[in-house]
């Protein structure tokens, strides 16, 4: 499956759906849409993953590529993800530690750490 | 000589084609359903990194993926052709710290994932083996 | 070279791996849906005909599947390693009839299924090609 | 998808339900079938064929071999079958001369030619 991507804002914060598979093939597309979202001034982004199939490595760097540039402007990356093998990749590398993970939409957008 | 054996350009497309046959062969060979998320990200993970070394140097030759059923055992072999120690040593290394550094993400998972993994440079380019039992028939 | 290439040893369950991988590369090339059918159809007889033919004859050797995204084509070839013509050279002919009807029917089938498609026999082997238009770019 | 296959009797025929992918990996497991049939005294097949999802010359060659075993007892091998892309098969090889198709078990179970 390819992958799949829809954005909206609710309040300061932009909710990044991503669903489908982020892989080597795939990646490409939403590094774009993280890139073109903070060059549009959207600094709070939210990256919803519950509708992920697979999560690899290029997509984990595509992540922490978001990640880099919203600190830049002093803005915030959460991820929404309740899938055990998805969040395991994140356990793997480390990941856990960098990103903020959520289990809804609603606890990400009311975060403020 | 390897049960199947997948040649494939180093274009990031075909990384899916690898990862679609591994899980197939790996489910006819009888590795356990839950161990077939982990096969397929494995094997994504070293086609990919293979794809991106073959890439950043040039590297006409396809990827090989050898893919082995043997009694005990189901194992993966990925090949690529980029001599040496791969994440050190390329030409252009100044200008690849991105690809390097998702080529490193890369084997960090691949080696947190996969009990029975070896990481090989040779002379001639790197071979990522991984193994998974499958029951004794 | 081709952009994909399988090769298995001459056993049956393997001929669903080429399956898969060819209907999965030719959907990414961008042959039509509606062709699909055709493509695992007509790549399913010429591995099974080359699978019966290795395997009647003795070949340890791979069969081999090439899979070719052109400008305007996705082509298949399909390579066995028993020289000379096939089904009436074989040593062991009398004793192999239904293996040799078999795939005298498999060609029917990909003859009547596929327009472009060419058999070839040589003396190191046969090769069967066969092509898809894809859609302009 | 493997194979599967099911028998049952109605008056003197033999319903053969198959189902899945009838191809060179499994084909030797329906000839196992029609043969023990056939040893077993039933001469009179009716062969199911609506939950094939592939069929390809290796099940054509069983399915002919089934009809001559069947025929040696003055039997009979009837196909009930209404999916286009199995039927293709079917004309392409000439084989729609060869078996009886009927569009449900009922109608193969009446017929007598
Ligand atoms: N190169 C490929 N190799 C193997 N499988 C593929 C490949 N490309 C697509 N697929 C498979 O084909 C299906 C649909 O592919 P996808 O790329 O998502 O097409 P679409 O965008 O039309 O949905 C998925 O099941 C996917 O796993
Ligand atoms: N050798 C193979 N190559 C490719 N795909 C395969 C192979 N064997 C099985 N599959 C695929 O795996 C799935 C299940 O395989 P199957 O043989 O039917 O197993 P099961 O009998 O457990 O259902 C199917 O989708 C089938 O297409």
């Amino acid at each position: 499956m390819d992958l799949s991507l829809s954005t909206r804002t609710v309040g300061d914060r932009t909710i990044v759906e991503v669903g489908g598979e982020i892989d080597v093939y795939t990646a490409p597309k939403l590094r774009e849409q993280l890139v073109e979202l903070v060059n549009d001034g959207s600094y709070h982004l939210v990256v919803d993953m519950e509708g992920v199939d697979f999560l690899d490595s290029t997509g984990l760097g595509v992540l922490v590529g978001g990640l880099k540039r919203v600190r830049a402007h002093e803005g915030s990356l959460r991820l929404v993800c309740n899938q055990e093998r998805i969040l395991k990749i994140f356990r793997i590398t480390g990941l856990t530690k960098v990103f903020p993970i959520h289990t809804s939409v609603d606890e990400a957008v009311a975060a403020t750490d | 000589m390897p049960t199947v054996e997948l040649l494939f350009s180093a274009q990031p497309e075909h990384v899916r084609t690898a990862r679609l046959v591994a899980a197939a062969v790996a489910r006819r060979a009888g590795v356990d359903e839950a161990a077939l998320d982990e096969v397929r990200l494995a094997v994504g993970e070293a086609c990919s990194r293979a794809v991106g070394l073959h890439r950043s140097n040039g590297v006409e030759a396809p990827v090989r993926v050898m893919l082995n059923e043997d009694e005990k055992k189901f194992s993966i072999e990925v090949a690529d052709e980029v001599p040496g120690n791969a994440s050190g040593g390329s030409p252009d290394a100044g200008a690849d710290d991105a690809a390097d550094d998702e080529g490193e993400m890369g084997l960090a998972v691949i080696s947190g994932l996969v009990d029975d993994v070896e990481v090989i440079e040779g002379a001639a380019g790197g071979v990522i083996r991984m193994s998974w039992p499958t029951p004794a028939v």
